[in-house]
This record gives C-alpha cells, structure tokens and sequence, in this order.
C-alpha cells in the first residue's frame, strides 16, 4: 500500500545512484518537482528513461546526472532543441551521454511490454530506417502464421517510475485525468513507484477518461501542489507556455544554465 | 514572389488545401497544425484531428504549442492512451493524412530529423529524433511532407535515415511490409514535389506563384526533375488569408 | 461516419451467408436484439467469435446458423452448461460446429492483434496445456533478445463486429461505460461495425469510465432500447438473471427450444 | 461429517481462511467468490477482488451471479478492458491468489475443464473449456483449487489438460516459464490436498471433522498419498457461520 510522505524522504528511499528511472508525462503532468528533488540530491549516474525527454530531463542532463538516455524524441515542444541534451550528446558536457533511440511506437510498445511482464513486444516499424543499426533494443520476429517481418521491441523496466497526477487518497489510490500519455504502463512497469500529486482527497471522485492506480501498484505518494510546473495538471494549472520559451535561452549557455541551476533548484 | 513570409503562407495555404478530401489527419506541431486547423475553417469542417499525445477529434479555437496542450483535450471527441494512439489508431490504419517535416529530405522523400553532419572535426549536430514519424510514414493512407526549401534542406543524401518514405524507389515500402501510401506530396516555401509514380522520385510539379522553376532548382540538393507541366499555385484567396489571420492571432 | 438506422435494414446490409461475425459483450451490454434480428433473417453458416459464447451464441447455434465457434469460454454464467452448444459438439444437432478454442488472455491477445492490425500477439500462456495440438491459431516464438519462447496467437479481424452501447450522438458516435469487455478491440479489428444502443442524445456527456467510439469506425448505429436484455446495459437496465436460469430448462430439450424459437423470436 | 451441506460449508470457510495473508485475489464465480467475500468480512477486510471481466478492487454486497454483474463495477476501485486485465494485472504478476474449480483434477493438480469421456461409443462430454484458468494458474502468486470430491473430479488421467497445475512433477512450472508458485492446496468438501514440495504430487495434509482418511482415499481417483502428520481442520466458529450465511442470504 502507497504511503503518504514527504517529497524529499521518497526519492531518497526510491531514487538510487544508478537506477533506472523513468519520469513520463506527454506534455501534461509532468513531475518537474519530483525531478529537481533529484537534482538537490545528486542522484547520480542515472539511465532516464522517457518518450519525450523535455525540459524536465534537459535540466537533470546539464546538471550531470544521466549516464545513458533511452528515449524517441528529444526537443522542447514548439520551441526548438534541448540545448543540454545536446551539449551532452555533441560534446559530452559535462558527461557524455549514451543514447538509446526509439520511435514513440517503438517506446510505447516497449514500456506496454514492460507492464505485461513479457520480455518484449510487435510493430510494424522501424523497416528501412537506421535505427536498429544503433541500437541491441531493436530486432525483428516473423509471424508464425504469415511469414510475414515484424519488427520487435525488448521491454522496459524501470526501477523506479515516478509519475505526477491531480489526486491521491489517503490510502494512496491515484486518481489522473487529461491527457494520460504513458504513465499507466511505465508505473506497472517499474519495480518502485513514486507519484507526486497536486492534492490528497477523502475519496476520489470518479471522473471521465481518469486512469485509476490503486494503492498497492504506488510505494510513495507525496503531495506536492504544482508539482508538474512548468508543465500543467488539467483542472489545476495551465502549461506555462513562456518558461518553456524562456527555457531556451537559459540552457543555450552553460554558464546561465550553470546560474539557474543554483538559483532555482539547487539554492 | 521569392523565399519569405509570402511564400510562407502559400505553403501553410497549399498544405490546408491537400486536405479537402482528408477525413482523419495526424498533426504534429507548427505547420501541420496550422494547416490542419486552417483546412476545418474553410472547407473540411468535418476533419478529425489526431495529435500523438492521445487526442482523437480535437477542435481547439487556437493554435497549441505542444501536442498536449489543455485545449486538445478538453475539445476533444474522446482521448487514448499513447500505447492504444499508436497501436489501434495509427498502425489500425485509421488514420488518412499525416503531416511530416525534415531537417533533411532526400528525392526518394526519405526523412532525416535525428541529426546532422558538421563537417570535419565537429560532432554531428543532433536534433530531436524520430517522435511519431517513422510510423505516421508508414502507417497513415498518405503523407504530407512540409518543408522550407533550400539546398540544406533538400539533399542528395541523407545523414541518418530517421523515416522511410519511398526508400531506394519503387517497391521498397512494400517490401517492408509499409500498408500507407508514403509521401504523396512535399510543399514548400517555393513550390510542391510530388513523386514519379514511375521512379518514385520527386518532381517538380508545382511552382507559387513569382517562383520560378530555376529558382526551385537552385534551391534543391539534388539535380530536381520536373513535371512535364509546372502548374502555377493558386494565389491565396482573401478568405485564406483572412482565416490563416484569424487562427494565428487566436 | 455511422448512419443512423433501423435494426433489419442494418443487419441485412452489414451481416451476410458466410460472414464472421463477433457479438461481444463480457456479460454486460450484450447484443441480443441484434443475435435475434440475425435469426430472424436466417443468415447463417456464420463462423461466430466471441470469448464467452453465452445464451445468445447458443440461441445462434441451436438455430443452426453457425458452422464453426472461435471462444474461450462456452457456459451459462453461474448457471451451468450451454445446452446448444453441447449438444452441437456432442452430437452435431442441428448441425456440426467446428471450434477454434482458446484461453481468455488467449482471445483478449488476438482481439488487440487485430485491432493492431497486426498479424499475431504474444503472451505468456497455453505452454503445457493440450489447446496447442487443436489449433492452428496457437504457435510458438523465441524472444530475440533472451531466447524465451512465448506463446502467439493468430490475429482476429471479424467481418463484422457487433455490440451493444448506451448512447450513440447523431453523428453516430457511440459511448458505453460500465464493464467494458474487449469491445473496443472487437470494433476495432473488424471490417464493418454495427452498434445497437439504448438511446440516441443530442450530445455524449463524457462519463468516467466510458468508452467512446467516433462515429467514423462505425458504420450503422441502430437505436433498440433494452436490446441487451437479458444482460444489462448500465444506468438502463439490471441483468435478468431468472432468464438466464430459465434458459437451463429451455435449452435443455430441442422441442422446448424449437418452440422458444418460434414463440419468441422468428414469430 | 461426511460429503454434504457441513463438509460444503468447510470447503467455503477453508478457502476463506486461506485468503488471510493475500492482497489481492482474482476471484470466478461460485465457491471462490464465496470464499473470497467471506474473507473479507471475516479476517480481510482489505482484500482486493479482481474479476476477470476488468473490475478491480470490487466490495459486493450480495454475491453476484456472474463476474459481471452491475454491482461489481459499481463497488469496483476501477474497470479496466478485459486485454488490459490479463496483460498488465493477471500476466503483469499484480495478484497474489487465484482461485480454480475443475471438472478433472490429476495428483499434479493439472486441471481439466475442457471435455470428459463418456465412454466408447459416445462422444465427449463438452464443457465450458478454459476462461481465464490457464493464464490464471500460470501467473497468479499462488492458486486455490476447490472443487467436490469424488473419483470422477480427482482423477488418474486428464481427459484433457486445460491448464497446468505442476505438470509431470517438479520442474515443470520453471521449463514452462511460468513465474507463480501454481496450486498450492486443493480444498474439498472432505479436506485438503498440498503439493508434496520433492514431488509437486497432491497429498492429504487435512481432513474435516468427522471425516476418516479412508474415506477420502476412497473418493480419490488415485491411489492418494497422505502427509506424514494428517491435521484435522478446526470447524467452523460461531463468527464464520454467521458471517457466510449472511452473505448467502444478502
């Protein structure tokens, strides 16, 4: 059963040097403040895993923290690149940064695999491409019955998965609605769980197109109001359109991104 | 009428009316999504619009900047999860147009958006990577490419093939099992390229209006074919103009 | 985009001689009044899917329109055996079925591979068991990445799929919420679509839980209050469980079903 | 106590005692989902039922006919397709007991709901066939079988094997890829049967008050071995009979 703590004593207990995390959200909810938690920390040596690795993990990338990226698209949505990312991945600052390169199908379909406790899973895609040159992640079956060459897919697994939704009860039950991404799968995917939520509620009220997790798939829930700024919670907040604009002349430069770092996050 | 806003707008233009016939279109941000939008203001009110995010049947009274803005799902006729997006809507073939652009487009209509070469002694410059479009190029009934043209854009070979269109030519998207048509058209600042259905090759088909055919050329990669004709784009018409205004200014 | 119309038209138009047809429906929202319209018109030599062939394939198959049964599990819920079906298996009366049978997670895989619109799906499951040496729909993969072999199971694409709902638009939209069975996928995986619903509103109003099908992967929305019944439609209806306890009796003997047959259905 | 009313009765508050440590359960129709509502009157409250008709988390007032009925997805914690059920919940490795009934049982606790022969000269006997058992016994943390006892229920020979208990012995379950510990106890209306753990071969480790070993060998298709210390299953308390009777009778 999920337990009800406080933002910094969860990633301390789920977050580890080295794990794999996965911090999803497709524009919507994205836990930015479970994310800067970990940059206080210094957890380190991380594999991040994400579809969209947006500001969040731009941010956890310059600040030194990633190892290895596995993801299917990496860029600040309308804006342009992911300066970080970039600097990591052209000139290895400060780390070098090893890729793991998907399409969103392919990603999709790996953590779908991952929740269903199958070592990997079937699209038509990535044929003709180069990605399964640079990537072990990549392979092809044939159907049994047609013949026919399917590409496949290995599972993800992340070790601890840590998601923001609008509400938990008191019994750790989590309550998600708007846009739900992928966030379903990679929680049942990963061996911990962590969800930061905007607020705690008596009962959750049933509402459309929620996505439910009960209690007992959630290790920790910590309440943590706004917690998926700069990106938004339906029925909470609004995407905050200029950070993300603001965003790309902050990590253009290291020396201001290095400056934001110690004046927002890190203090 | 050369490269520049003009052209611009015939390109956003050129883009909403490829989609008159469209019943069900996959949008990405920026272009696609302007056109997209414009192509339900003037002529396909019906036109369903599908963002990778999950939304089915969006109908947002102003441009989104992310593919998971508030307002795509709250206008939406019902939304998915992005496994189900990918899986039963998009490789379910549900889907008629999809919308592309391309750092890199070589003249099979291949894609490059994973990263570019610098030249010697520099990185590759690395862009975003693949998103949705390998399988909205295979999977979509046809696909619009969206593009500004220019001889960087436009190239003889591509640094990493990140999407297939029509591969090495004819046949190869049936070879890999590919069930969309690919790209039917590319539109750009200057003109459309549409493919040879002999060669699958892009050729000129299409110039905007003041764009000359030499001026296009130049401004390809490769030695560019033309149509036996060149037809001249249709100016933008006041109601184009008037709604493309209205949809940006939202 | 669905056209709103009447069930015979709708049926005879959509369901032919010869078709594959799926009435799903996991004990909720079954399509009865269609499975009924169906015998009505005679259509038959039907090869008819579904994971719990309940009283309405029975009903089916006793009329003698089906030639061959794709299912997982053929009972009389929390009542008993199926006589109708029995007594086609067993004894070919009144006419031989032909079975394809599966497990659940067997049935629920091939329906999500046809909506995939792939040719087959992957799971853990049928090993050991002797549903492998009765079909050619089940079959084996090895994992590419770790050499475990996997069940596959061949993809299902009906020619027709048809279900029951609450409440479709004008436009042909449709919404069912409640137990939700695979009928999404069902939809999905079939050429044509017809949908029987409780009600036609103005407007959908989004409701949790609800499943919701844009009118443009429907082809025939026909409005026929109670034509789940016996099961239940939620929020119209509750399941008339003394029907299905009597259908014991009346399935048991072919002349009490004959008279059935002809009392209460093709008049 | 012989076979009837009182061993039926011990059969249920046995399979409900059995539930004491579990989480969560995946609950069929009948004896299991009698036990499994006991259980949470009775000792586990917080028990989460699981039907395979996508409820999760269902609190039933009354016991339900069908694994669909309304009040399940009413009092459910929240419905999920059935595909999603068995992928991400049953497969997925999310519940700690599954329940099982069978027509057949073997000493290897491999069941046989599929089709009994009835002699030569006459067809099968056609049963409902598989349902969720097969994936049920495989993944599930451990799985409860009840059923009555007798010769033709505990069988020699499977006429069919439906789904696999432990095989042909120890070993099996692992070579097959299967993650759960598969059946743990068979409960009878005579007692209960546990898999020797050297030979995955079913023995009698209980019986009900009232009843002799005799007599459960006798009803025992196979030449059924005991455990070296046979407990007598404490009967039922004053708690327990009210509890399942007002259960029965809500």
């Amino acid at each position: 059963m999920a337990e009800i703590r406080g933002l910094r004593d969860a990633v301390a207990d789920l977050i580890h040097d080295g794990d794999t995390v996965a911090m999803e959200g497709f524009t919507h909810l994205i836990p930015f403040a479970a994310g800067h938690e970990v940059i206080r920390q210094g957890i380190t040596d991380l594999t991040l895993i994400r579809m969209t690795p947006d500001v969040i993990y731009d941010q956890l990338i310059g600040a030194g923290l990633a190892r290895k990226l596995v993801f299917s698209w990496g860029g600040n949505p309308g804006v342009g690149s992911l300066h970080r990312f970039r600097d990591a991945v052209e000139n290895g600052w400060p780390r070098p940064l090893e890729l793991d390169e998907h399409s969103h199908a392919g990603m999709a379909n790996r953590y779908t695999a991952g929740a269903s406790r199958m070592p990997f899973a079937l699209l038509r895609g990535y044929r003709g491409t180069g990605h399964d040159r640079r990537t072990t992640t990549v392979s092809t079956v044939n159907c049994p019955f047609t013949g026919e060459e399917l590409a496949a897919v290995a599972a993800v697994n992340p070790d601890v998965t840590v998601i923001h939704a609008q509400q938990a009860d008191l019994e750790g039950n989590v309550q998600l609605w708007g846009l739900a991404g992928v966030q379903k799968e990679a929680v049942l995917a990963a061996d911990r769980v962590l969800v930061t939520v905007e607020e705690l509620v008596r009962e959750l009220e049933p509402r459309p197109g929620a996505v439910v997790l009960p209690g007992w798939v959630v290790d920790a829930v910590a309440v943590v109001p706004g917690g998926a700024h700069p990106s938004y919670a339906a029925g909470y907040s609004e995407r905050d359109n200029d950070y993300y604009r603001e965003w790309d002349r902050v990590s253009r430069d290291r020396e201001v991104f290095c400056q934001w770092l110690k004046e927002c996050v890190t203090g | 009428m050369s490269e520049g806003p003009g052209g611009a707008v015939l390109m956003e233009i050129n883009a909403a009316r490829a989609l008159a016939g469209a019943r069900t279109c996959f949008v990405g941000i920026g272009l696609p999504s302007t056109a997209a939008n414009l192509a339900r203001r003037l002529h396909n009110p019906g036109l369903v619009l599908i963002y990778e995010s999950g939304v089915i049947g969006a109908k947002p009274s102003r441009l989104p900047l992310s593919i998971g803005d508030g307002e795509l799902a709250e206008t939406a006729d019902t939304l998915v999860s992005v496994p189900e997006m990918f899986s039963y809507w998009l490789q379910g073939g549900r889907v008629d147009v999809g919308f592309l652009s391309a750092a890199q487009l070589d003249r099979h209509a291949n894609i490059n958006t994973t990263e570019v070469d610098r030249g010697p002694g520099r990185p590759p410059g690395r862009l975003p990577g693949a998103g949705g479009a390998p399988e909205i190029a295979a999977h979509c009934g046809e696909v619009l490419i969206v593009l500004r043209h220019s001889p960087r854009a436009l190239v003889e070979h591509l640094d990493f093939v990140t999407t297939l269109g029509h591969g090495a030519g004819p046949g190869d998207r049936a070879r890999y099992g590919m069930r969309g048509r690919g790209p039917t058209a590319v539109i750009t600042d200057l003109g459309v390229l549409r493919p040879d259905p002999a060669t699958a090759e892009l050729v000129l088909t299409q110039v905007h209006p003041g764009v000359s055919v030499e001026q296009v050329r130049e401004a390809t990669g490769w030695p560019l074919r033309t149509a036996d004709r060149v037809e001249v784009t249709a100016p933008p018409t006041e109601t184009e103009l008037v709604e493309l205004n209205a949809l940006k200014s939202a």
